[in-house]
């Protein structure tokens, strides 16, 4: 399986498709969220780099995390999260999604999403502007084309972790199981 | 069937699809362009269901999920069959000997209703309010469609496409100019029918997160991608068959097509999102107010 | 073989007035003379049938020739109608063995005889001062029959039918005197030979008064006020013999006045609007009933109207589906007021709404309702078919296609009004409560008699109607009436 | 002629009696005034004056000197049946008497529509 | 001895044998009612060909049993559907109570469809046409507490229709003095305008009404939801057929093609063939339209029913070879996917209890035949290639353009449209979507259920691309009976004037590239996993029990809202008010009966006196 799995990851054809067509599903939490629409809209545009915004996880590549996420929050973004289809990949979106940034010390919020689901690549600032955002895709393109973002992969060898993490904070843990 | 033929039956699929997707990418950048973007490139979409079917993963939600594209592309691909495609010295009849418009009617909504039924299986609320809104458009639409055709049948007493594209020998013979009113009737059934910008509201993204197709990924949604391009270049096929002569070579062919294509484009582009019961109804009286004078027109 | 047919009369009136003393030294024995004795009229009326058929039968009494003296007249009309009447009373008298435990239940059965007498003596008698008697035997014995059962509704029903019975039958002798005056003669034969050179303004009031007071036993609107409650509150035996005997000898009277003795044909047309309107006027009635008896009374006006209408044709084929009707009519109305007397009974209700989930309480009566209320909607197989085809038939081919509209619409009103009851016996979860009696065989012998009598005339009419024609062409023939009544005995 | 009257006006008299009065016992009156009048007048179509009983009492008598017989037969039976109606009547009367305790005619109408 | 009184007699006789002997047992009584089945239609099939009389006399009328080509179509369709239909029943009915009732009604219902068309006059016509009445009506009232508004309807609007035909039969009677059919086409000429006015209203009043067409088809919806499923196909697919026969018989046998020249020709269409055309395209439209908001399964496809009745009716009034040959076709069709949907829908009942969309779903997986059945059935509904219904609405459409009937056209085509919609939404509420969990472990109909139901399916593939003998069937029909030149057609091709579409060409191709796609996209990558039914999007939410997923309850609320104009009118709310009204109005009758004795006696005085004022007019 992972043999494939990697042979696969390698094949050029696929990595320069992938790169080319970023489907993004925004998770829109906390006030990232206002970011996204500059960012596909006329003034920057994103599109033009194969960027669009999807409606449904199971059609999505990308999860955009903007922002902060409550535990119950939580719980929906590792569910959309498993419902998207391999390979799949996770930005995270501002200071909130790397440190929990100025919810550090909130009851009631992660701090680390890397912890929780394989976030690919961070996108840092309170907020990042839609440059900021469009540049943080552009190294998700690269990471593709590379073969390097593989988060999905480590997601799924680790899920152990991952799990144990998630019922950390998730007290009443009800989710139904990986089924990958 | 001679062999050129069986060779135009099995590339024409593919390069109808091409042709639809290359199409459907350049409205894309047109769009943009309208839009005052940049936009993507035009094989955009190319690229897109390259992705898809590279994806690793794919979901079944059972039998009929499973078969529900590969119907919907099987009906198109039985449509395109039926369709004359080139009438000139080298001609792409495939089987359109076969078959005649009633025929075309019902094949084209073979796969509709086939990607309807994967829907269903899915599962989702969404997919179900999708196809529920998508069949009520359906009914609107069709009716002036058909009194399009209907028109078109009773002028030249004829139900084969070739017949009616031989009767248009000349430009001025175009049903365009010649039955203005059945054209503008079958036009409006086109919008509906591309699911663009007014008539949308069957895949509305933010509203029921793109209806039908919401639980499809990688693999299904490649094949209903492949499937949107080629139904696309099977209906513009259709109708400039019908409406602008036909094309002699392929050339032609892309240039009638792209113009018919240029004309739901640029209407979808200015407007706003019908609700489901405004687009039907709104089928039902304009639309269908002039294929009814084209209809007591064609009887005197 | 046949025995003298005053005997169906005298039989009957002698062993009515025996049954008190029987019954004085047992019970039980008076239960089963009328079976006997109208066992006995029926196999006369049946001997009787080939003969009659080929040429009337008729019988001097004390050897005073026609026009003269009393006679019996015994054409294929009367032989018919004796048959039809002794069929039914033989049939209630078998559902009656066990049925009528009222007490004093031997007189009951003395009224009944006497009811069976009178009506056989009216449609075989040839006089009509002796129409006048039998025709008053039946009524009183009928008044009498109706307050049989010690209520205050019973009661009611009897006084009101009284009052209207005496009336029409003074109208009837009245009408008889007016006849006498004017002719010398009580012979209906004689008469109807001599009423040509009477004054036609004197005899049509003779024929309206005499139609009047038929009318009130054939049930012809308006005079049936009694009708529907004296069917509804006679013990049930007799209000099957209502339907089956009463009103058959009452429609015989009117019919063989119009046809034979008078030559009115105004009173035709007369006879066909009275029939519709009947008929409409008893179905929409019935419509909106709630007792059951009740209901199935005015269903039985709307049958006689059905009857009168086709009566009213005067041509052979309608007056072949008239006597037809009378028939089934004679048959399935037994059949119907049989089973409801049973449903009525264990339900212990007469309303309607009373009788849910009887279906499944009482299968067999239910089955014997559900059975009748098609026969007589005029569903094929069943016997209510034929008669109604060739009433309607007859209708359209004198081109009287409206009456005939509006006799179906009739007919379409009383499928709703059966269904309906049909529907509460078998749609309907039952009431609370135990119920635990039972049919007693008696009942179910005769309510089964019925049943295949109605399936057997469905599948196979010709039998019947190879009878029925010859007493069709005797009503419409009245010179070869005259002629056989007058040359009897020479 | 006077029988005749006198038939008619017993008619009469009888036919309102019985559509006017309340009271059943009237009523029954009515009736009987009927028949009586019609027995009456049917006697009287055979009467002729002067004439005889039609009896062969003595061989003298001829039958054209006496008056129709079978009028007279008629109204023997009629008188009978008018008797037995009677009684009848009077004996349901009673009985409706005994239930509804009236005797007016229209407040006894429980059997309707 | 002849055969058909021999089939009509096995028939009859096993029906009260079933009832009588049936008491014993189940198996006794079904398996004789199969048993009388099957020989009967055994000896039916000898009759193939031939054309046998009988005549006989009864009550002084001269009765004709005969067979030709004609009543042998739709014999096929009777003992087709019946012996199915009795099958499936075997294992439908069993633990029922009242199954001897049962087979003795469905014995006689079939019984009286064979005597229908086999009838050479009207009066047996008739006879067997109100034995076919009452005998399907106990059927319609089996689940009985639930059924009497539904059965009374039914038989009061059947009786009405009944007694129209009748008049319309009497009328003819006496003018002619025969029964027969020869007589009637022979006499057909020689009646007055007015009079053949009426003698086609009041038939296709009679015919209407079992046809279910569109004003007079009120019944049919209740009728068809509250019978048992395993009859209501019968009903639907063949009893409902009868009236198309009585449409036949009335425009091609009776009438015999005289219609044009007593009355206007419209588009080459005698009037009243153009009228009926127009009341079967709008009931094919109206039906269609209320048939898409149902809720109840058998409710849908009762309204169905009365859309594809609509166009066989069409068919019919256009009246030409290709028209007529396309309603033969559509009416052998419609018997075919009536009957496997009614009997799948039942199948769901069985398993499930209950016909609601709102209750069922996702039943594919655990009723995976019934599911194939019902999709191979919306398919051939709604005509789409390249099963059998396509080949007949082709026809019809054809022959509607070539008549230049464009608005007629539209109507149709619309109606036909509309009907994906339904043809959805059946299948959606009760195979697709979710599926409640008191419905897991629902399991598939056993094979005698099955088996009906799958061998109806490939004569609907069958048919799809071979019609050829089924074609020949109606041309001989055409040419015998009903004196039509038919159209022309090949092996699998279909002609019309303008056109023409070889079904076997669109079957293969549907079917190769089927095959081709499918086995590319299979094999070209990897299986997919399959997931459960609960595992969809919904926003990251984790949808709990509580939560309603199947989408089923207005499914179609847009479309509603749209076409509430059309959908608030109704017929039957008209026929009912209507009803009652007349029965209050009839209700003021019965006060005539005061209850005074003086009132009666009033009557009688006034009704003497009045007729003795009027007595001039009597003499």
């Amino acid at each position: 399986m992972n043999d494939d799995l990697d042979r696969q990851n390698n094949n050029i054809i696929a990595n320069w498709a992938r790169k080319h067509s970023l489907w993004v599903l925004a998770y829109g939490t906390g006030c990232g969220a206002i970011e996204v629409p500059p960012t596909m809209t006329s003034r920057y545009d994103a599109e033009r780099f194969g960027i669009t915004g999807m409606a449904t996880p199971r059609q999505a590549d990308v999860l955009l995390i903007t922002g902060y996420l409550a535990i119950k929050t939580l719980k929906r973004v590792i569910r959309t999260y498993e419902q998207m289809q391999a390979p799949k990949y996770v930005i995270g979106f501002g200071s909130c999604t790397i440190n929990g940034g100025m919810y550090w010390d909130s009851y009631n919020t992660i701090k680390r999403l890397d912890d929780y689901i394989p976030v690919d690549i961070f996108i840092n600032g309170c907020m990042p502007r839609p440059e900021g955002v469009i540049d943080g895709f552009i190294k998700l393109q690269e990471r593709i084309a590379r073969g390097q973002a593989k988060g999905w992969q480590h997601y799924q060898e680790n899920l152990d972790w991952y799990r144990a993490n998630q019922k950390k904070v998730i007290k009443n843990w009800t989710m139904p199981d990986y089924n990958w | 069937m001679s062999p050129m033929n069986i060779i135009w039956m099995i590339a024409m699929p593919f390069i109808g699809a091409a042709i639809g997707l290359l199409y459907i990418g350049i409205s894309r950048n047109i769009t943009a362009r309208v839009q005052n973007r940049f936009g993507p490139p035009p094989y955009q979409n190319i690229i897109d269901i390259i992705k898809l079917y590279s994806k690793k993963t794919a979901i079944t939600h059972g039998v009929m999920f499973h078969l529900g594209p590969v119907l919907a592309i099987t009906g198109t691909i039985s449509t395109l069959m039926f369709v004359p495609i080139l009438t000139g010295n080298y001609p792409i009849y495939l089987f359109s000997f076969q078959g005649d418009l009633i025929l075309l009617m019902y094949i084209m909504v073979f796969g509709c209703l086939a990607m309807a039924l994967g829907a269903g299986q899915s599962g989702n609320p969404n997919s179900a309010i999708g196809v529920s809104r998508g069949l009520t458009q359906m009914f609107g639409y069709e009716v002036p469609f058909v009194i399009a055709l209907i028109i078109l049948m009773v002028r030249f007493d004829t139900s084969s496409v070739l017949d009616i594209i031989k009767a248009q020998d000349t430009v001025a013979h175009w049903n365009i100019f010649r039955s203005p009113f059945s054209f503008i009737a079958a036009i409006a059934a086109f919008l509906g029918m591309m699911g663009n910008k007014p008539f949308d509201i069957v895949f509305a993204p933010a509203e029921i997160s793109s209806g039908p197709p919401s639980e499809y990924g990688g693999k299904y949604l490649a094949l209903m991608q492949t499937n949107r391009g080629l139904f696309a270049f099977v209906k513009l096929v259709l109708y400039t068959d019908l409406f602008l002569g036909g094309a002699g070579d392929f050339i032609t062919l892309i240039l009638k097509t792209f113009a018919l294509f240029l004309i739901p484009l640029f209407i979808g582009i200015v407007n706003p999102r019908f609700r489901t019961e405004q687009a039907m109804t709104f089928f039902w009286k304009w639309p269908t107010a002039i294929g009814v004078v084209g209809l007591v027109l064609v009887l005197l | 073989m046949y025995l003298d047919p005053v005997l169906m009369i005298a039989v009957p009136l002698f062993a009515a007035f025996l049954i008190p003393i029987l019954g004085k030294i047992n019970k039980n024995i008076a239960k089963y003379v009328p079976v006997l004795v109208i066992g006995f009229n029926l196999y006369e009326a049946v001997m009787l049938l080939p003969v009659s058929m080929i040429k009337p039968v008729i019988v001097i009494i004390a050897a005073w020739r026609p026009p003269l003296g009393i006679n019996l007249t015994i054409g294929p009309l009367g032989n018919m109608l004796a048959l039809i009447i002794s069929l039914v009373g033989f049939i209630v008298s078998i559902y009656n063995i066990k049925f009528v435990e009222e007490e004093p239940n031997e007189k009951f059965h003395m009224l009944f005889m006497l009811l069976v007498a009178g009506a056989t003596g009216m449609v075989l008698t040839g006089d009509i001062f002796n129409l006048f008697v039998f025709l008053e035997i039946t009524s009183i014995s009928s008044y009498a029959l109706t307050a049989f059962i010690r209520h205050r509704d019973s009661a009611e029903a009897a006084f009101k039918y009284l009052v209207i019975g005496s009336i029409s039958s003074t109208f009837v002798l009245l009408g008889v005197a007016l006849i006498y005056a004017t002719t010398g003669t009580l012979n209906m034969a004689d008469i109807a030979q001599k009423i040509q050179s009477v004054d036609p303004k004197i005899a049509v009031t003779a024929m309206i008064l005499l139609v009047t007071g038929f009318g009130v036993e054939a049930e012809m609107f308006p005079l049936n006020g009694w009708a529907p409650d004296a069917y509804s509150q006679a013990p049930t035996p007799v209000s099957a013999a209502f339907g089956g005997i009463v009103v058959k000898a009452g429609m015989y009277g009117l019919a063989r006045l119009i046809f034979t003795i008078f030559n009115f044909h105004g009173i035709f047309y007369f006879l066909l609007i009275m029939g519709i309107i009947t008929l409409l006027i008893a179905e929409m009635s019935a419509l909106r009933q709630k007792q059951i008896k009740r209901m199935l009374a005015f269903s039985s006006i709307g049958q006689m109207g059905l009857v009168m209408m086709a009566l009213g044709l005067a041509t052979q084929e309608g007056v072949v589906g008239g006597l037809f009707q009378m028939f089934n009519h004679a048959i399935i109305k037994p059949l119907l007021f049989l089973s409801a007397g049973y449903l009525v009974f264990y339900s212990g209700s007469k309303n309607i709404e009373d009788l849910d989930g009887m279906g499944r309480l009482k299968p067999l009566t239910s089955f014997f309702f559900a059975f009748g209320a098609f026969a007589i909607m005029g569903l094929p197989p069943f016997s209510g078919f034929w008669s109604k085809l060739i009433i309607i038939s007859e209708t359209i081919r004198n081109g009287f296609v409206v009456l005939a509209a509006l006799a179906l619409i009739g007919s379409v009103i009383e499928a709703v009004y059966y269904l309906r009851v049909v529907g509460r016996l078998y749609f309907k979860k039952p009431h609370e409560g135990e119920r635990t009696h039972y049919v007693h065989p008696t009942a179910i012998v005769a309510m089964t008699l019925l049943t295949l009598i109605v399936l057997f005339v469905g599948l196979y009419p010709d039998f019947l109607m190879t009878y029925l024609k010859p007493a069709a062409a005797e009503l419409l023939n009245k010179s070869a009436y005259i002629k056989d009544v007058l040359t009897a005995g020479l | 002629m006077i029988y005749y009257v006198a038939a008619f006006s017993l008619i009469l008299i009888g036919t309102y009696a019985v559509l006017v009065k309340k009271n059943m016992v009237k009523i029954v009156l009515g009736l009987s005034l009927i028949d009586s009048g019609v027995n009456i007048l049917l006697i009287s179509l055979g009467y002729i004056k002067g004439k005889t009983a039609p009896i062969f009492s003595t061989p003298a008598l001829k039958a054209q000197n006496m008056v129709d017989p079978i009028p007279q037969a008629l109204v023997l039976t009629a008188i009978v049946i008018g008797l037995a109606v009677t009684a009848l009547a009077l004996t349901i009367v009673i009985r409706l008497y005994d239930h509804h305790k009236t005797l007016d005619i229209s407040k006894i109408r429980e059997l309707k529509w | 001895m002849n055969t058909i009184p021999l089939i009509l007699l096995l028939l009859f006789g096993s029906a009260l044998l079933a009832y009588f002997v049936g008491k014993i047992n189940f198996v006794l009584k079904v398996g004789i009612a199969l048993a009388g089945l099957l020989v009967s239609s055994y000896f039916f099939l000898t009759l193939y060909g031939l054309s046998e009389k009988f005549i006989f006399h009864l009550a002084g009328f001269e009765l004709t049993w005969q067979i030709n080509s004609l009543s042998w179509f739709f014999g096929m369709l009777i003992f087709g559907l019946g012996i199915l239909v009795a099958i499936y029943s075997t294992v439908y009915m069993r633990g029922k109570e009242r199954v001897d009732f049962y087979c003795f009604a469905l014995c006689t219902t079939i019984a009286s469809m064979f005597g229908i068309v086999v009838s050479g006059d009207l009066l047996s016509f008739f006879f067997f046409w109100e034995i076919m009445t009452w005998s399907s009506f106990l059927l319609v009232i089996y689940y009985r507490y639930e059924a009497q508004t539904a059965g009374i309807k039914y038989f009061v609007m059947s009786a009405i229709g009944a007694y129209s035909m009748l008049i319309a039969i009497l009328m003819i009677y006496a003018r002619l003095g025969s029964f027969s059919f020869q007589a009637l086409s022979a006499g057909w000429q020689g009646f007055s305008l007015g009079t053949q006015i009426a003698i086609i209203i009041l038939f296709v009043m009679a015919f209407g009404v079992k046809a279910a067409m569109m004003p007079l088809h009120t019944w049919a919806p209740e009728a068809y939801a509250i019978s048992p499923s395993s009859f209501t196909s019968l009903f639907s697919g063949v009893l409902s057929k009868m009236g198309i026969y009585g449409f036949v018989l009335l425009f091609y046998v009776f009438s015999a093609g005289k219609l044009s020249a007593s009355f206007v020709d419209i588009h080459g269409t005698s009037l009243p063939g153009y009228i009926l055309a127009w009341f079967g395209a709008l009931s094919a439209l109206i039906a269609t339209l209320i048939a898409i908001v149902q809720d109840d399964a058998k409710k849908l496809l009762a309204y169905s029913s009365v859309g594809q009745l609509g166009y066989i009716i069409l068919g019919l009034g256009l009246g030409s070879s290709i028209g007529v040959s396309g309603a033969l076709f559509h009416a052998v069709n419609h018997t075919i996917f009536k009957g496997m949907l009614f009997l799948a829908v039942g199948a769901v009942f069985y398993r499930t209890g209950t016909r609601k969309f709102s209750e069922l779903g996702g039943l594919i997986s655990r009723m995976p035949y019934t599911f194939f059945v019902v999709l191979l059935g919306i398919i051939t509904i709604a005509g789409i290639p390249p099963l059998s219904g396509f080949g007949s609405k082709w026809l019809i459409y054809e022959a509607i353009i070539q008549k230049k009937m464009v608005f007629l056209a539209v109507v149709t085509f619309a109606a036909s449209t509309a009907s994906f919609m339904y043809c959805y939404r059946l299948i959606f509420g009760i195979f697709l979507g979710q599926r409640d969990e008191k419905y897991d472990d629902v399991k598939e109909v056993p094979w005698a259920m099955r088996g009906p139901m799958l061998l109806l399916s490939l004569f609907t593939i069958y048919l799809g691309f071979y019609p050829y003998h089924l074609l020949n069937l109606i041309a001989e029909v055409e040419k015998t009976v009903l004196g039509i030149h038919p159209f022309a057609y090949g092996q699998s091709v279909l002609f019309s004037r303008f056109g023409s579409v070889d079904t076997m060409t669109v079957m293969n191709v549907v079917a190769v590239v089927f095959v081709i796609v499918f086995v590319l996209f299979s094999l070209l990558y990897k299986r997919s996993r399959k997931v459960g039914l609960k595992d969809i999007h919904t926003s990251g939410e984790i949808p709990g029990e509580e939560i309603n997923l199947h989408y089923a309850i207005d499914f179609y609320q847009p479309f509603s809202r749209g076409v509430g104009a059309v959908l608030k009118r109704s017929a039957d709310r008209l026929y009912m008010n209507f009803a009652s009204n007349m029965e209050g109005l009839f209700d003021m009758m019965r006060y005539i009966y005061t209850g005074n004795g003086q009132t009666y006696v009033m009557y009688v005085i006034v009704f003497l006196a009045f007729v003795l004022a009027f007595s001039s007019w009597l003499i």
